[in-house]
């Protein structure tokens, strides 16, 4: 967009149906998709992350690093919250102060150090971490570390997840709970060029996914998050609708529990991963949305491994596999999943392929709490879970889930171990120049795709359907879609 | 022949209900003596049925005594009781209730035989059964057949059969012939007469039915709300009835004589509930002869000579 | 007054029709009553005495009952065959009835004063207040308090509420009555007050009536004219001074023998012999045959007519045939 | 009747006692961990524990159900949501006027369709209107809700377009949800009213109201229904009970926010302070509209009535 | 002259005048009343064929239940597929055929809990009366008043996922509505005056309940065992469809119609067959029911 004088006076508001209803509107207070799908038009964070995931200025102007453990930011002026109050560092010192209290964004923003959160005048502020930590700037653009307001906050108490005040394009009138979420736009947001465009957004909860595509063919809405792919077709195919779509920071995974026999045995992991045809299975579950995966990174995430080879479907390899590993008349075990449907199905098709090499494979369906559980026990075989790398950083995407540190409930439910990899991860992590990050990450791909202590599944993909007249509507990799650059035509 | 097989003494049964305690028998005192009929006769809900009851010990006593053969049964324990009902039987009103709809006519007549054990093997106790059949007039054909399968007639019959199993001595008959039509009725009673004589019974038989009650009794015991109003020998009560009751109730009953005529005493009212009942006589409230007396004093059973007794101020000096 | 027909049953039959065979409830009756007469019907349990009582009515429950042969002439007209509209039209006003049970026939959930008035506005130009008026006379009429019109079946004992339905019944001044075992769930003095009240009231109203009943005491008490009915035929019908002194029909004796007599001592009593047959598969000929103590040949193989035995005095029984 | 419902409202207290200490056992035995599943897969253990300590989810079983017992005595406070941290209370009032709105609705088309099918039913017993009438009635119990539901979706919303298959603001969303809700509450009425009315009119008074000449139709409405309701009423009420805690599937089905719903949810996230309240609440209500057809039972039936001391 | 009582005087005067025609138990008269119904023995039809294809699975099923192939998945209703294949391109008949087995399963255990805890609780509540009565109604009330679906939800949730636990949680909540059933007849037939005439006779409780209650209050079980199973399959169903207790490949019918329902606006049949079958089992279920009822009191039926 462009022209802030003529801004469009809309009267239409812009209605959005996702799954479910925002749960809290305070972004330390849960960390689920549907809030800060919310939450991302309310609130602005110190740094942005465009669609490409690159960097650019949001509260912050700019910034410069200090020191390995130091950045310093410099804060736009007259920047107004939705209360009339002006942002200081002091709002953005005690955001991150309360984030840090919080349990739901600690892995967002663990690494800062809450002693290093020095306000040096109103308009700066210096954050430092307690070890270096690089993928900070990038966790700082995440929705989780939008500022708030500290008098709005201290004044809500213990309701402010219902009363949110932010910088952002807009703010919140009305909230019918599990069902609507009314708001308009805010006429003294700070970026005059990017006010919102839509007076009004209504964001719509309906749960059941196939009424949302009903709903947006019917123009009930004017866009509906997570098209499901039976439907994705149908969208691109209406004459009244579009379908946008861009891969995202998600990916699936069948694990495999590598601490336990028979999966301690990297030949047996291999020849699982030979024995299903991956390429069928995304096909036939995910009917052609996202992608089959290679390695555990998606596409999006910054130094992922493109070079990496998929396995393959190649069911005498697994089978001479086996062989080596002597287990070649397979052994029994099982595969577990939560309720999810595409999940589900892709352990129903495990258990007919792994048939082939003689693995007699039982299925069983968890509920997620008892699932989560479970697997962070290390009471499994076999199971199947997804990541998104919300941060785009591949320090997010492959820290927590395959560090030796990290065993059982803090993300390696694995139970994966090589010091190697270890070693590059904490590198990495630690270290600020980006070359250098991005040659050990790509190892740790390789590494990873080669001991293959997952069958490397699928990278999902944003779908979105919108209505023709809907304008300006970018799919973000992370989900959390940015609607005040969205007009109607 | 006068010896007494049982004596009832201050015998009281209260039922706790949702509107108060409920005074179903106060305080009655009688005794039968063996071989004879003693016709208990009342309205509706006079506690007749629970008289009976409590002598069989189906329900506890509140309080009082019952003496079978001058040992009172009431502190018997289940043992004990036990061998009791070998003594002791009852018939129901309600030939078809009182039979267990799930059971054939030979199992109904078997299970007393086979609870107190009283033959040891299969073929005796079908010989009894049969037998047992026979006594009462079933035809042998009928031995498997189940109770719904008969008219009230038969089933009254089965009844009769249950209750002889066991040889017992004495007999409560809970309005046996109420539910019967005329023609069946009358070989009903027919049959308990003979059976009284042929085992020499001794029956408590309880009716609502006058004309019944006079049939079979050799004494009648009226009963009104819960108390004995009047008791003597049939032809005394009959002839010279003593209690203005027992007077009204008599006089009630149409006969089927177009000859006679008789003065009717038609009675006020309805019999009053038997909750909390008032203290004086029962029958203060529909009596034409009440005084104030009867108000405020519960008239005991008096002896008038002749074994007759009454429960009213003025017995003997109405008119 | 007396002789003058009111109504007049002619060869009347009635079937039920059911999975179990047919029920001949009701086989050729011929009865007549005048006015201000009461007629007494008589028979154990299932003789059709009911059936008979809501033939007239014109309330057969069809399926499965029905109306075979007959008629049945009221104030001159052929009840039978008559359109719903015209039978509404007597039903409560000029024939009324009494059911049996008192604790059943009151619709429990309606005061009993406007059950009284229901009847009087369906067949009397008034109006609703005039109605419950009427109901709280009629009400008194039958010596219950008037002031209780507002009150429900379920606050009236047994004797009270069959008050109530007389009042329902007489409540229009109908031409006949009829009861169907008014008394019999009733305790004895309870019935003789019952009795005495429609007596009263009969007389009062200048009310036919037929008393159904199987207790010839009654009988005896208020009837003029009783007929005997026995698995749906009338077997005895006559004056009631003629049938009770000079009694024909062996049934009618055995009915007589069977009851225990409060005014006389028998030994033994002397009980018809046998069941109630099977009344989808009534005995052929006489229905009485296979009970009977005077049975002969025929009685299987013929259906007897009725013969008068004396003025007014009707059996049918093959021994009176000559 | 104050008294009676005084002591009905009175004996509620231990049955509600009852139904929360299940629900809480069953809660605490469930495996699954509030704290992790709330917090998702990517926080750290100790941010975990941190936070069960918040909840108080580390203490012993009867330290946490007598807190809970006692902010329920003492402060009349159910808590507040795990997740969204907003008062139980609220949570569950924001979404009981749409289940109350769908249970009424759904009733209303049962009892709409219901009633009067069955009155039809009963007084041509073995018609073909009654014999249709009593299939399809069947048929509606047999049917599955959640099949219902989408096929209604499928015929209204996909092919024919006239009806929205989702939300619940305005009429034109509320008809399909009511249907799906309303047709086996519809088909038991149905069949209820039918066997109530054969009942009442065999019986005694029936034919003393017809030996009045009075008409048909009055015979059938004055006399025979208001007796046949009672059975009924119950039926309606407890059906209504049942739809108020049990139409999870309908309202999933067509996402509409109602407490069914956000009962599941909550189960799901282990989200006791809402489950805890939420089937409290439930419960609650349940009982109260059972205590109301039985005053209601009081006023149909003045036998009954004069018990109610 | 005599007084019949109300409760004997008309509606059944019938029997009273019957002369004994054959001899037969009450449950060949049963068997006789519900031959004539014709709805009911629709109903035992559907349950008989529904018996035979979960024990015959085997040999009338074209394919196994998991047979997948994954190349000729949404085939439509057709000539080699009769009910078509799903979207792992699994036969849906057979997979229907071998849920009938689990459905079936499910129906009968669960009522199976359900009817011999909430009937010998209601049994002991009835017989014992009083303080015993009152505790286990109490509790029965509390179990009432959760409704069943969350109650069966949490159950499933507490216990773990699977067919059996689904079973169990369907069948605890249905217990109270068996103890009621069982409750209500047992204190009608406790007063029956046969009971007493046993007493007399000098039997004990324990015959007493045996011989005597309890054969008399099982029709009302009966029936209720019939109906209910058609309520467990339905939850069962319910539960599947919001994907508790599912066990794949298993092929339960709420489980096929949950999978089948993100693709019925391409490929209908995969959602609307298993919905039918469930209707149809319920309603076959219910029609037999109800006619139980009719048969086992006559007096229901007009
Ligand atoms: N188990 C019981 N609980 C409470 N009250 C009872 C019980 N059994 C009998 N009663 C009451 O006790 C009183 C006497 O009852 P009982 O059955 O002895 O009368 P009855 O003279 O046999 O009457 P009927 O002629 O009707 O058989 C009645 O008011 C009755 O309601
Ligand atoms: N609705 C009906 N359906 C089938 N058969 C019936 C019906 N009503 C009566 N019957 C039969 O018709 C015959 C006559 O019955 P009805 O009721 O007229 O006898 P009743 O003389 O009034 O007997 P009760 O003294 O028992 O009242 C009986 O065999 C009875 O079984
Ligand atoms: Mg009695
Ligand atoms: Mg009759
Ligand atoms: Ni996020």
């Amino acid at each position: 967009g462009g022209k802030s004088e003529d801004a469009p006076v809309e009267t239409k508001p812009l209605i959005i149906a996702q799954r479910s209803d925002a749960v809290v509107l305070d972004p330390h207070a849960n960390n689920d998709q549907a809030s800060s799908r919310v939450m991302r038009q309310i609130y602005s964070t110190l740094v942005n992350q465009n669609e490409d995931m690159e960097l650019q200025p949001g509260l912050a102007e700019s910034w410069e690093a200090i020191d390995e453990l130091t950045f310093e930011f410099k804060l736009r002026q007259g920047v107004k919250f939705h209360n009339g109050e002006e942002l200081t560092a002091d709002d953005v010192a005690f955001t991150l102060k309360r984030a840090l209290g919080s349990s739901h964004v600690s892995h967002i923003v663990g690494a800062i150090n809450p002693d290093g959160i020095v306000v040096i005048d109103p308009y700066t502020i210096r954050i430092a971490t307690n070890e270096p930590f690089a993928p900070l700037l990038a966790h700082l653009a995440h929705t989780a570390t939008g500022i708030l307001n500290e008098k709005a906050v201290t004044e809500a108490g213990e309701d402010y997840s219902q009363y949110p005040v932010g910088t952002g394009p807009y703010k919140l009138e009305n909230w019918v709970v599990g069902e609507t979420i009314e708001l308009v736009r805010f006429e003294d947001y700070y970026d005059e060029s990017n006010k919102a465009k839509i007076e009004k957004v209504i964001f719509k909860a309906i749960a059941e996914d196939g009424n949302r595509t009903i709903e947006l063919e019917t123009e009930g809405i004017d866009i509906a998050y997570d098209i499901i792919a039976t439907d994705v077709d149908r969208v691109a195919n209406h004459s009244d609708l579009e379908m946008v779509r861009d891969m995202n920071l998600a990916t699936t995974y069948v694990g495999f529990n590598a601490g336990k026999e028979p999966f301690n045995d990297v030949r047996v992991r291999q020849a699982i991963n030979y024995a299903v045809d991956m390429d069928l299975i995304v096909e036939v579950v995910y009917l052609g949305t996202g992608e089959p995966s290679r390695g555990p990174l998606g596409g999006n995430v910054w130094a992922s491994n493109q070079n990496l080879k998929s396995y393959g479907y190649d069911v005498e390899k697994a089978k001479e596999l086996m062989k080596e590993a002597g287990l070649e008349d397979g052994f029994k075990t099982t595969i577990w999943t939560n309720q999810n449907q595409q999940r589900i199905d892709i352990a129903e098709i495990l258990q007919n392929q792994l048939k082939d090499i003689n693995i007699e494979a039982e299925v069983s369906i968890m509920d997620w709490g008892a699932y989560l559980e479970a697997t962070a026990a290390g009471e499994h075989d076999m199971f199947i879970l997804g990541w998104v790398t919300v941060t785009g950083d591949p320090d997010y995407g492959l820290y927590p889930l395959f560090h030796s540190k990290t065993h059982g409930d803090a993300g390696n439910r694995t139970f994966y171990t090589n010091e190697r990899v270890d070693e590059l991860l904490d590198l990495a992590r630690v270290n600020v120049d980006p070359a250098t990050r991005e040659a050990a990450y790509m190892e740790v791909q390789e590494i990873v795709r080669n001991e293959a202590p997952w069958i490397f599944t699928w990278t999902g993909e944003e779908l979105t359907g919108i209505r023709n007249n809907v304008k300006g509507f970018k799919n973000h990799p992370a989900g959390h879609h940015e609607l005040w650059t969205v007009y109607f035509e | 022949m006068s010896k007494k097989l049982l004596e009832v003494k201050r015998l009281k049964k209260y039922f706790q209900t949702k509107k108060g305690l409920l005074h179903a028998v106060d305080d009655i005192n009688f005794h039968i003596n063996e071989g004879e009929t003693l016709g208990l006769v009342g309205e509706s809900g006079c506690g007749k049925s629970t008289t009976g009851r409590v002598i069989l010990r189906l329900l506890e006593a509140t309080d009082g005594e019952i003496l079978f053969e001058g040992k009172n049964i009431l502190g018997y324990d289940k043992q004990q009781m036990r061998e009791m009902r070998k003594q002791m039987q009852i018939v129901f009103q309600d030939p078809f209730a009182s039979l267990n709809p799930r059971m054939s006519i030979s199992q109904i007549i078997a299970e007393p035989l086979e609870i107190n054990r009283v033959y040891k093997t299969k073929p005796e106790i079908n010989r009894r059964v049969k037998e047992l059949m026979d006594i009462v007039g079933l035809a042998e054909r009928l031995v498997n057949t189940y109770p719904h399968e008969l008219d009230g007639g038969r089933r009254q019959r089965i009844g009769i059969a249950r209750a002889l199993a066991l040889n017992p001595k004495f007999i409560v008959q809970d309005e046996p012939v109420s539910a019967l039509d005329v023609s069946i009725q009358a070989q009903i009673l027919n049959l308990m007469g003979q059976l009284q004589k042929e085992f020499h019974l001794t029956y408590l038989f309880i009716s609502h039915d006058l004309s019944v009650i006079k049939h079979v009794s050799d004494r009648i015991a009226v009963m009104y709300l819960g108390k004995i109003v009047e008791l003597s020998n049939y032809n005394s009560i009959f002839k010279n009835p003593l209690h203005p009751y027992t007077q009204a109730l008599l006089s009630a009953i149409p006969a089927p004589q177009i000859d006679i005529k008789r003065d009717r005493i038609i009675l006020e009212g309805d019999v009053p509930s038997p909750i909390n009942p008032p203290k004086g006589c029962r029958f203060y409230g529909r009596c034409r002869h009440r005084q104030n007396i009867c108000n405020e004093q519960t008239p005991e059973l008096r002896d008038m000579g002749n074994e007759k007794y009454v429960a009213c101020h003025f017995a003997g000096n109405l008119n | 007054m007396k002789n003058q027909k009111l109504l007049e049953i002619k060869d009347l039959s009635i079937q039920y029709i059911t999975d179990e065979g047919i029920v001949r409830a009701v086989e050729n009756m011929n009865l007549e009553i005048s006015r201000g007469e009461t007629l007494g019907l008589v028979g154990e349990t299932g003789a059709g005495k009911t059936t008979t009582a809501l033939g007239i009515m014109g309330l057969i429950p069809n399926p499965p009952g029905k109306i075979i042969k007959g008629s049945i002439i009221f104030e001159g007209e052929n009840l039978v065959g008559k359109s719903p509209q015209e039978l509404r039209k007597i039903r409560g006003n000029k024939i009324s009835m009494i059911f049996q049970d008192p604790m059943t026939s009151l619709n429990p959930v309606m005061p009993i004063g406007e059950q009284i008035a229901e009847v009087i506005k369906l067949h009397q130009r008034v109006s609703a207040a005039e109605a419950i008026i009427k109901a709280q006379e009629m009400l008194k009429t039958v010596g219950i308090p008037n002031e209780r019109h507002k009150e429900y079946p379920h606050q009236f004992s047994g004797g009270m509420r069959q008050r109530v339905v007389i009042a329902i019944a007489l409540a229009c001044n109908p031409g006949l009555l009829i009861a169907d075992e008014p008394t019999t769930a009733l305790d004895v003095t309870i019935q003789a007050q019952v009795l005495n009240l429609m007596k009263k009231l009969k007389e009062e109203f200048q009310t036919s009536m037929i008393m159904i009943t199987h207790d010839l005491g009654i009988v005896a008490e208020i009837c003029d004219k009783v007929a005997i009915m026995y698995a749906g035929n009338v077997v005895e019908y006559g004056e009631k001074i003629s049938l009770f002194t000079n009694r024909k029909h062996p049934y009618t004796i055995g009915l007589f023998n069977s009851i225990p007599n409060i005014e006389e001592d028998m030994v033994s009593l002397r009980p018809i012999k046998g069941l109630m047959p099977d009344p989808t598969d009534l005995p052929s000929g006489c229905p009485f045959h296979p009970r009977c103590p005077n049975v002969t040949k025929v009685c299987s193989q013929r259906v007897p007519k009725s013969i008068e035995v004396a003025k007014d005095h009707f059996v049918s029984c093959l021994l009176f045939e000559k | 009747m104050h008294r009676y419902v005084l002591r009905r409202l009175l004996m509620l207290l231990p049955v509600m006692l009852g139904v929360s200490f299940i629900v809480f056992t069953m809660m605490y035995i469930t495996p699954g961990d509030p704290a992790r599943i709330m917090l998702g897969e990517s926080v750290a253990p100790e941010d975990v524990e941190r936070f069960r300590e918040e909840l108080g989810l580390n203490d012993p079983f009867f330290i946490q159900y007598g807190r809970f017992v006692k902010n329920l005595v003492v402060h009349q406070d159910i808590g507040r949501s795990y997740t969204s941290k907003r008062p139980v209370m609220d949570e569950i009032l924001s979404r009981f006027p749409n289940t109350l709105k769908l249970a009424t609705l759904g009733i209303i088309v049962a009892v709409v369709l219901g009633i009067p099918t069955g009155i039809i039913s009963a007084t041509r017993q073995y018609s073909v209107f009654d014999n249709v009438s009593m299939v399809a009635a069947l048929l509606g119990v047999s049917m599955p809700n959640f099949w219902q539901g989408m096929m209604l979706i499928l015929l209204f919303s996909v092919h024919l377009g006239w009806l929205p298959p989702s939300g619940f603001s305005s009429y034109r969303e509320m008809i399909l949800p009511a249907l799906t809700l309303g047709t086996s509450s519809a088909a038991i009425i149905t069949r209820m009213t039918r066997s109530s009315m054969l009942e009442v009119i065999r019986q005694d008074y029936i034919r003393t109201a017809r030996a009045k000449g009075q008409v048909e139709s009055v015979v059938i409405n004055r006399h025979a229904l208001k007796n046949a309701l009672i059975p009924i009423v119950t039926v309606i009420g407890l059906q209504f009970g049942y739809l108020l805690g049990g139409a999870v599937l309908t309202e999933s089905i067509f996402g509409i926010s109602g407490v069914g719903r956000l009962m599941v949810d909550s189960i799901n996230a282990r989200n006791f302070p809402v489950v805890q309240g939420g089937v409290l609440f439930i419960a609650l209500t349940f009982s109260i509209v059972n205590l109301i057809v039985d005053i209601l039972y009081g006023f149909l039936d003045p036998r009954i009535k004069s018990q109610y001391k | 002259m005599t007084n019949i009582k109300s409760t004997i005087n008309s509606k059944v005067p019938q029997n009273d005048m019957k002369v004994v025609k054959k001899k037969r138990s009450q449950w060949t008269e049963v068997w006789r009343r519900l031959k004539q119904n014709k709805a009911a023995m629709v109903g035992l039809f559907i349950i008989g064929v529904l018996i035979f294809s979960a024990v015959f699975a085997d040999l009338i099923a074209p394919e196994g239940y998991d047979d997948q192939d994954l190349h000729r998945r949404f085939i439509p209703p057709g000539k080699d597929h009769i009910l078509g294949t799903d979207h792992l391109g699994r036969d849906i008949l057979s997979r229907i055929i071998y849920g009938s087995r689990i459905s079936l399963q499910v129906g009968f255990i669960a009522v199976g809990i359900a009817a011999i805890t909430g009937g010998s609780l209601g049994a002991i509540a009835g017989y014992y009366g009083r303080r015993l009565d009152n505790i286990i109604m109490r509790i029965m009330d509390v179990l009432l008043a959760i409704p069943s679906i969350l109650l069966a939800i949490s159950i499933v949730a507490a216990l773990g996922a699977n067919l059996v636990n689904v079973m169990i949680a369907v069948g605890i909540a249905s217990i109270p509505s068996y103890a009621r059933i069982v409750r209500a007849s047992v204190l009608t037939i406790k007063d029956e005056e046969f009971i007493e005439a046993a007493q007399a006779i000098g039997a004990n409780d324990f015959r007493i309940i045996i011989k005597h209650i309890l054969p008399n209050a099982m029709a009302p079980i009966i029936v209720q065992a019939t109906l209910g199973v058609a309520g467990a399959i339905l939850s069962a169903a319910g539960l599947s469809f919001i994907g508790l207790g599912i066990q794949p490949p298993k092929p339960e019918w709420g489980a096929m119609l949950s999978a089948g329902r993100h693709y019925i606006r391409d490929h209908w049949h995969i959602a609307t067959f298993p919905g039918l079958a469930i209707m149809i089992t319920i309603f076959g279920l219910n029609l037999f029911g109800d006619g139980l009822r009719d048969a086992l009191d006559p007096r229901l039926k007009n």
